[in-house]
């Protein structure tokens, strides 16, 4: 399996050591809310981190992004659009109930049926039928092959719970009244919307019994209040900080920090003017300070992006020397005003012009990184006029096509890199192809990977069109973003790694040594 | 005190004048959501998954398509059947959503308001006995800081004083059972106090300044009545009604400084609720909390107009015309 | 004291030709007015003045106090003490344009409803009371989270919520006007009614109206801070003390003078402001003639 | 300035009551907020047990602020600098605030002027009055005692001459006049010694105005009770008190038996106030005045305070200290009276209210030269100024029962006469002004102000209002409301001016020199254009609401009560300028006024409004001196005047 690559990986203070002793009970803050613990519902990234816990899904997710077994002790491909998943017996729900393979096939209905929905769809949305080939074997068949498909039965796509249940409660699912139902390490006891969650481990799980018995996760959306709290020790750690705000922690906490994937980028409308220049695009590209914005706006907790897809997002599709050693190949558009301005006075608009950038309030990084990027543009000619909106505002105007400068802010779920290149690269994902980059080369190269169950060639194929985007600048990446864990000097988590929390990641808290 | 009955007419249009205040308010509500820009059915879906059958449906299941008034209609008719819709983001009923941050929103004002009452009125009542002297100028000065200082700022400061250095209250958080509930509420409370304190204590510093230069006082004086009685029954009294009607107003100020407090907190009450669906449009919620919000405010307006013929006579219909001297 | 009798009788005779001694300006209200100029002087020149405010260093990122930064730099690399003063500028113009416009929006329409009486001042009064029962704050909050979180729309609506109060004030002060003799005076002279009322009427309800237009001005500014707390407000990389309050607030464990002092900024500003609306209003309650 | 010094008191031999309830010795009382100047300059006054001492004095001369200091109740800003103040032998000055609170309502109570807002507007009255009973006698707790304070207070509301079921009622629900008996029941609650009551009549009308003096001359005698009546009112000090004060400035100018003070007055302040006193059996023509306006503190001369306006003033006045002497021998009650007026020896017997003063040619011939020119049938409508017929108007509508404030009114003011309308507070007289001018609506009848004819019902348009203007102006009550604070005296006489040439009045020549005209014309010097009201006394400020209503060169100037909140010198300035103008311009007056006296002096009409209708309708002689209506007959009754001269 690969490791996580050295800069993008773990850099906590200690080796992941602990101790084997059982910890009583411990409460982690959350820096926002969450109001619906069903993913379906509310598609937060701190959604995840509570869902996780409680329910699972066929396949599992190594913290060093592996896929292994999950609730489906196996599965096979029997052609390029057939999965076959056999799963685990003597599974039990925390209601008592059987885990068979009508709760799968009824948990990824749910998520099917266009009635409820459910922000999930996506994942499903290339499958033809889902069926119960036994009681516990459960057949997918898609209508086109995606070699990234097994990905979206792990927890980023898919989490199951009971038929019965679903069929109860349809629609009322992860509110306080109805909380999750799953076969996960943890079961939930009480939500409070915007409150907290109380877990505790639960003893009838296939896994191992977790050190940590209960936990309880407290929504704290003030970053000064989080940090108090944690400093007149009200909790025992911090989950998903922002790497920007984590400066006053250290005296408080080991923060470890790990790269999430995830990438920020800007995003050029290729069929507008002015993008539709590449020496516009190379002159903002030259204009961005990249470097400087990691340091300064990031405090160096995040890597300056070759490319769209982060380098851990390959998964055991490459190597990561070899991920990096193709990143190396992209053209890279240093830092340099007069390699800007000289890019700018070749394109149509030698006299500078002016565009809008909207960021969303839940990214103020974005919003500063923007504010850093107008003023090196403005010293060549560029007005960039910065905009914070609302996130709701934000993604509604994504899809749009109506803002022709927009930001990518992108959390994967996956391990995969074909979660990104495939919606975002690829003319004929429509909907979410904000650049409009449309190259013959890329969308062949991407189309024959989906259906390519070679590993390598499909690795080929994918750096390939990463590649040709990354000289062609339908997007500027800018960063790969980190995420901070904080937790108390008396516990560490086993490890940490860019997917440690795509699993039961409770289920690896121990003592420290 | 003989308290002849509530003028019959006075009632009637005070509670007609609320009822029509409160249907306005409601198409004004209902109105600006729809007319802001923006899409809810997009927010639910999330960056990934807005295929044009999705948001069709979502759009179907929240009538975010039909036209206004019939969407308006719809929601009165559930309204009057005390049926406030689902919402959006969560799929829970709506009257549940708000009804399960009621309480701790209704014992974080009721707290604010008894701190504020406790504080600001024998405050005004204080600094306007001791006018223009050191404790009026330093309870006066204290006043305009509390008054000027934002809730969020004056939240971080009594964090950090209370909860960082003294450890005496917690830092966050809603705390559970009644003590610890109490104990968790102190400093939020507190908070949000700050400057409903204030205005009370200059609108009864104010009040009690204007009932003092009375000639019924000085008479009152003249005439050998205790100071004590002077001060409780003619004084008092007569701040009565400005007093009673800041706090009918200072309740809104009150219900708007949830916003920030629950923020800064950690409290999941009214307020951080309305702040995420704003943010998520979560068109349901928002309307009713709106609604509901603006239905306490004018309430505790209508109860104060409501209790003021029962405080003051003049404005009780009165019983004979003038009679003259005889 | 008022000058005019009770409805009763004869004139209340304690009313004298002895000018009253004109109220002293008190040490603290010297300094609230220096500390209001200055501010005022900021808000004003503060950019021209300091015309490196906004550059950036982004590579330094946020540094500490020292090294040319008085007070340190944000996470911009931009100092600290300069975006301070520069940011004078849009706290106060926002919260002076909010409480001008109030006051604006409130002598018309209390003018018009004090003056007119009937059907006018029925509307108005219903459209104040309206307005009143709304909490502002969280109106605002929903308008302009809602409608797109525009700083223009946060100020125009924070204009129209605040004025209720202008309007109450203003329309009490009229009414109180309306039919002292001096105005009848003047109606019987056959002066025109818009005379009557902007020449005579308005400039004595003035005085109340300044003060509470300074009242509403500190009230704005912690209002706007407020706002831009919540993220909604001023445009990104606008110095703008509710904003840099906010987005310095995780530097508040290493620099704090970074978070502090534009909160001390907010905090004084409205301090002094309500001060000296205070002041006015006791200074022409005193005089009488409010 | 001076003190008085012990030796000019009235010591015991002379003929003040030995065992003395109050004693007030140098009183001195001075401002300190602000600059510190002294408003009371050394006053001394001594009241007994049984006696009832009048303190008169015009506004401003300290009269309230001297007695509030007995109580220990001065407002805030002034304080006491000087003198000694005894209650019952015991000095008051320098005991705590508790202790002097204690004296409160036992040894000493105070009445005040305006029944309206003496009394606590949400406790009824019964409660108030309890409020003040003597807690050892009537305590508050357990139900006997509840139902004998009760009881005790209908017995207080009976000696003042109210029914029991007032004890239930709140203050708004009585009229002036019952509300100043409540509010004297509550002062006596806890049986004081000694009553000040500070002008208890000034807000009534002079029905009540008696009804009331009389009952604190009743309550005084029965209870042995001493009992200091402060008031500008000489009418009302004379006929009802035993000794007069007279205050002036900060000073005791006089003091002395009200009889023999009013008949042979020792100091020509006394005199000149008695003589600007209109009466109502007689016209003094010219009615003499004093000129000037009292001093305001701080700005006091050294010498006597009244030097500056005083017709017999030597170069002594202005720097002799003033004390306090007997008069000379032979001057009524010389042994028991006092003046401060230096030349005493030197003037020769001062005019007083017996004295036949200058020119008068008697009230008869006055009044049958005036009355000479007009028929007797009435006046003629043609020509006339003002026609109101049939005019009613009620106020307040819909479920509340409503008031008819006029009813079937008809009314005539002649061109180029003088008017007057007289009747008791609330008999309409206002709004009947106001309707004649456009200002109040009517339901019923027809008004002809001069050439414009005012519809039932509604108010008059712009075209009408500039007519009006033209030929009717009003002067109102108060002359402190009555100009804008803000503009000068200038500006509001520009603006009447710019007024009236637009509603068509040729104006000719300069608007500045007009203003001076119209300043020369009130008799205000020039300067004056540019003070502001705030700058200006009451009596100054009234000349500049006149000159206002001269800028339109009206032909009908309706005066609403345009003395009533004057002091008699004052008032007599105004009436001789009003009578004076009205013959140099010749327009008619409506004069609005509830002083019979003034009346006299000055109308050549009256009509009598009561309850809303107008009952008596004549020559001003043929009114006053044969009242047919009952009214009439009883307003002419509560004039608290000795007749002196029949
Ligand atoms: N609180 C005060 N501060 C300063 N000066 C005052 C105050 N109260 C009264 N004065 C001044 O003291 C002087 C005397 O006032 P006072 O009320 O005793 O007069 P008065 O003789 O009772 O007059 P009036 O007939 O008008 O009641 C006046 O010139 C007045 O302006
Ligand atoms: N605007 C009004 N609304 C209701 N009632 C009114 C109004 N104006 C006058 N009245 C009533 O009409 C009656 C006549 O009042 P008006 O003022 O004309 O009397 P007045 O003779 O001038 O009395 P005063 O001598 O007290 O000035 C009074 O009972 C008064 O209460
Ligand atoms: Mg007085
Ligand atoms: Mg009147």
């Amino acid at each position: 399996a690969p490791q996580p690559a050295s800069d993008g990986g773990a850099t906590g203070h200690r080796g992941a050591q602990g101790a084997d002793v059982p910890v009583g009970e411990l409460t982690f803050a959350l820096p926002s809310s969450v109001s619906s613990l069903d993913v379906g519902r509310e598609s937060g990234v701190l959604n995840y981190l509570v869902a996780t816990l409680a329910q699972e899904s066929l396949v599992s997710v190594s913290p060093a992004g592996k896929l292994e077994p999950g609730l489906a002790t196996a599965w096979r491909q029997p052609d390029a659009t057939t999965y076959v998943f056999t799963l685990r017996r003597g599974v039990v729900f925390t209601d008592g109930s059987p885990f068979t393979a009508a709760d799968v096939v009824a948990s990824i209905d749910e998520i099917r049926d266009p009635k409820n929905g459910s922000a999930l769809a996506y994942a499903f949305a290339g499958v033809s039928s889902v069926k119960a080939t036994g009681s516990h074997e459960v057949t997918i068949r898609l209508s086109a092959p995606d070699a990234a498909f097994i990905w979206n039965t792990s927890p980023g796509g898919l989490l199951i719970s009971s038929e019965k249940f679903l069929a109860a409660n349809r629609g009322k699912v992860g509110t306080e009244k109805t909380l999750l139902l799953g076969t996960g390490a943890y079961r939930i006891t009480e939500f409070a919307a915007d409150s907290h969650v109380r877990l505790e481990s639960n003893p009838h799980w296939w896994g191992a019994r977790p050190a940590l018995r209960k936990l309880k996760l407290s929504f704290v959306p003030d970053a000064g209040t989080r940090l108090v709290a944690m400093k007149s020790g009200a909790v025992d750690g911090a989950l998903g900080l922002a790497a920007d705000e984590t400066s006053g922690w250290a005296s408080a906490a080991d923060v470890t920090y790990t790269g999430d994937r995830s990438v920020v980028a800007l995003a050029f409308d290729t069929a507008k003017a002015p993008w539709n220049d590449p020496h516009v695009r190379r002159a903002v590209a030259h204009a961005a300070d990249r470097e400087g914005m990691v340091k300064g706006i990031l405090h160096g907790r995040a890597e300056v992006a070759d490319a769209l897809v982060a380098p851990e997002m390959w998964g055991d599709l490459l190597p990561a020397g070899q991920v990096r050693a193709g990143y190396a190949k992209i053209t890279s558009y240093g830092f340099d005003l007069a390699a800007a301005r000289a890019e700018l006075a070749k394109s149509a608009h030698a006299d500078g012009f002016t565009a809008e950038l909207h960021y969303p309030s839940s990214g103020p990084q974005l919003g500063k990184a923007a504010l850093a990027l107008a003023d090196s543009l403005k010293k060549i000619g560029i007005t960039l006029r910065v905009k914070e909106i609302t996130l709701e505002a934000w993604v509604a105007e994504l899809g749009t096509g109506k803002q022709p400068l927009q930001f990518l802010w992108y959390f994967p779920v996956t391990g995969d890199p074909a979660e990104l290149a495939d919606p975002y690269l690829n003319a004929s994902a429509t909907a979410t192809d904000i650049a409009h980059y449309d190259v013959t080369a890329v969308n062949k190269a991407l189309d024959s990977a989906k259906a390519d169950t070679d590993k390598a060639r499909r690795a080929g194929k994918l750096m390939t069109a990463v590649r040709t985007a990354g000289d062609d600048l339908p997007y500027l990446p800018l960063w790969w973003g980190q995420t901070a864990t904080a937790l108390s000097k008396d516990i560490v988590l086993q490890q940490p790694g860019p997917f440690a929390f795509v699993g039961p990641w409770a289920t690896r808290i121990r003592k420290a040594a | 005190m003989n308290r002849g009955p509530l003028p019959l007419r006075y009632v009637l249009t005070r509670v007609g004048g609320t009822l029509v205040l409160l249907f306005v308010l409601s198409v004004a509500v209902f109105a600006l959501l729809r007319i802001a820009p923006g899409d809810p059915a997009r927010t639910l879906l999330g960056q990934r998954g807005a295929t044009p059958q999705a948001l069709a449906a979502v759009r179907a299941r929240y009538h975010l398509d039909s036209p206004f008034a019939a969407q308006y209609l719809h929601w009165l008719g559930g309204v009057l059947h005390l049926d406030l819709g689902t919402s959006i983001r969560t799929g829970a009923p709506v009257s549940a959503t708000i009804g399960g941050r009621l309480a701790l929103t209704g014992q974080l004002v009721g707290l604010g308001l008894a701190v504020a009452l406790l504080l600001g009125i024998p405050g005004g009542i204080l600094t306007a006995l001791r006018r223009y002297r050191a404790t009026d100028r330093a309870v006066q000065t204290a006043g305009l800081v509390a008054l000027s200082t934002p809730a969020f700022a004056g939240g971080l400061v009594l964090i950090y004083l209370f909860s960082l250095m003294l450890r005496w209250f917690p830092a966050y958080g809603p705390g559970q059972g009644g003590g610890d509930r109490l104990h968790h509420l102190v400093l939020p409370a507190v908070t949000l106090a700050l400057s409903v304190t204030a205005v009370l204590l200059k609108l009864t510093r104010a009040a009690v300044i204007r009932e003092l230069a009375k000639e019924h006082v000085v008479f009152a004086r003249a005439r050998g009545v205790p100071e004590r009685r002077i001060l409780v029954d003619y004084v008092l009294r007569g701040a009565l009604v400005p007093v009673l009607t800041g706090v009918g107003l200072v309740v809104a100020y009150l219900l708007a400084g949830t916003v920030l407090v629950e923020q800064v907190f950690a409290l999941p009450g009214l307020g951080s609720l309305l702040v995420e669906s704003v943010t998520y449009r979560d068109v349901p919620l928002v309307q009713a909390e709106a609604l509901f919000i603006a239905t306490l405010v004018v309430l505790a307006g209508l109860v104060t107009d409501l209790a003021q013929p029962l405080i003051d006579p003049r404005l009780r219909p009165a019983r004979t015309g003038k009679g003259n001297a005889r | 004291m008022t000058d005019h009798p009770t409805a009763a009788g004869p004139a209340d005779r304690t009313g004298t030709t002895a000018r009253r001694p004109r109220p002293r300006i008190r040490p603290l209200t010297a300094a609230g007015a220096a500390v209001a100029v200055l501010l005022l002087a900021a808000a004003a020149f503060g950019q021209s003045l300091l015309p490196g405010w906004d550059a950036q260093d982004i590579a330094a990122g946020a540094r500490m106090p020292g090294g040319g930064h008085l007070l340190g730099t944000d996470a911009l690399g931009r100092d600290i003490a300069e975006m301070t003063i520069a940011g004078a500028r849009s706290t106060l113009t926002g919260a002076a344009l909010v409480a001008l416009g109030s006051m604006l929006i409130g002598n018309v329409l209390g003018l018009l409803a004090g003056y007119l009486g009937g059907w006018t001042d029925m509307l108005v009064r219903r459209w104040a009371d309206l307005l009143l029962a709304v909490p502002a704050l969280l109106v605002t909050l929903v308008v302009a989270g809602i409608g797109g979180g525009g700083y223009a729309l946060a100020v125009c609506a924070l204009m129209v919520l605040t004025s209720p109060s202008d309007i109450r004030l203003v329309r009490t002060a009229v009414r109180e006007q309306r039919h002292l003799p001096y105005v009848e005076a003047a109606e019987t002279l056959g002066l025109p009614r818009r005379t009557v009322m902007l020449r005579h009427i308005w400039p004595n309800t003035l005085p109340v109206a300044v003060a509470n237009t300074l009242l509403n001005f500190a009230g704005s500014v912690v209002a706007l801070s407020s706002l831009s707390f919540l993220g909604l407000g001023v445009p990104p990389g606008a110095p703008d003390w509710g904003r840099m309050l906010a987005e310095n607030r995780d530097l508040l464990y290493t620099n704090p003078s970074a978070a502090l002092a534009p909160a001390v900024l907010i905090v004084l500003s409205a301090v002094v402001l309500n001060h000296l609306g205070d002041r006015v209003l006791e200074v022409f309650s005193k005089r009488g003639n409010a | 300035m001076t003190t008085s010094t012990p030796t000019a008191e009235p010591g015991p031999g002379a003929g003040t009551p030995t065992a003395s309830l109050l004693d007030v010795d140098g009183l001195r009382i001075a401002a300190t907020a602000g600059a510190r100047h002294s408003i009371v300059d050394g006053v001394s006054f001594a009241v007994a047990p049984g006696e009832c001492v009048g303190v008169v004095g015009e506004s401003g001369s300290g009269k309230s602020l001297a007695v509030r200091a007995v109580t220990g109740l001065l407002p805030d800003g002034v304080t006491v600098t000087g003198g000694t103040v005894s209650l019952g032998g015991q000095d008051v000055l320098g005991l705590g605030p508790r202790a002097r609170g204690a004296l409160r309502g036992r040894r000493v109570a105070l009445l005040m002027q305006d029944p309206f807002t003496m009394l606590h507007p949400q406790l009824t009255c019964g409660r108030q009055i309890a409020d003040g009973l003597r807690e050892e006698e009537h305590p508050r707790r357990g139900r006997a005692a509840r139902a004998a304070r009760r009881a005790e207070v209908v017995r207080r509301l009976a000696e003042v001459g109210l029914p029991a079921e007032i004890a239930d009622r709140y203050p708004h629900e009585l009229s002036g006049g019952m509300l100043q008996r409540a509010a004297t029941a509550a002062a006596l609650a806890a049986d004081p010694d000694l009553l000040i009551a500070d002008e208890p009549t000034t807000a009534l009308d002079s029905a009540n105005q008696a009804a009331v003096l009389a009952l604190l001359g009743r309550l005084r005698h029965e209870r042995a009770m001493g009992l200091v009546l402060i008031t500008h009112d000489l009418r009302v000090a004379f006929s009802s008190c035993d000794r007069i004060y007279v205050l002036y400035a900060g000073s005791v100018l006089e003091h002395g038996p009200a009889g023999d003070v009013q008949a042979a007055p020792q100091h020509p302040y006394t005199a000149a106030l008695l003589a600007s006193e209109p009466s109502v059996f007689r016209r003094k023509d010219p009615l003499p005045s004093i000129p000037g306006s009292v001093p305001p503190p701080g700005s006091r001369g050294a010498g006597c305070p009244f030097a500056v306006r005083c017709a017999h003033v030597a170069a002594e006045c202005r720097t002799a200290p003033l004390t306090l002497a007997a008069p000379p021998a032979g001057a009524p009650g010389a042994d028991r009276r006092r003046t401060a007026c230096a030349r005493i020896g030197a003037l020769t017997a001062l005019p007083g209210a017996a004295g036949e003063d200058t020119g008068d040619a008697g009230p008869r011939q006055a009044r049958e030269e005036r009355t000479a020119g007009a028929p007797h049938a009435g006046p003629r409508r043609s020509d006339a100024a003002l026609v109101v017929e049939g005019v009613g108007r009620r106020f307040g509508t819909g479920a509340d029962a409503g008031h008819q404030a006029l009813s079937d009114v008809s009314l005539t003011v002649p061109a180029g006469e003088i008017t007057a309308l007289v009747g008791r507070s609330g008999s309409g007289k206002t709004t009947l002004a106001r309707i004649a001018i456009g200002l109040e609506t009517f339901d019923s009848g027809t008004v002809r102000s001069g050439p414009v004819e005012l519809r039932a019902g509604g108010r008059p348009g712009p075209a009408d209002r500039r007519r009006l203007a033209a030929h009717t102006q009003i002067v109102f009550q108060d002359p402190y409301a009555s100009l804008s604070p803000l503009r000068t005296v200038g500006a509001t006489l520009r603006e009447a001016l710019a007024a009236a040439r637009r509603n068509g009045l040729a104006v000719d020549g300069d608007r500045d020199q007009a203003v001076l005209a119209l300043l020369d014309q009130v008799g205000l010097p020039a300067h004056y254009a540019d003070r502001r009201p705030a700058a200006l006394s009451g009596g100054e400020r009234q000349r500049v609401a006149v000159a206002r209503a001269l800028a339109a060169r009206p032909r009908l100037l309706i005066c609403d009560e345009a003395v009533a909140a004057l002091d008699v010198s004052v008032q007599a300035q105004i009436l001789g300028l009003l009578a004076e103008l009205r013959r140099s311009q010749n327009f008619a007056v409506l004069f609005i006024t509830h002083d019979l006296a003034v009346v006299r002096q000055i109308a050549d009409r009256v009509a009598v409004l009561s309850r809303g209708r107008v009952v008596e309708e004549g020559t001003t002689a043929e009114v006053l001196d044969h009242p047919r209506h009952e009214e009439t007959r009883r307003l002419l009754a509560a004039v608290p005047e000795r007749e002196v001269a029949d």
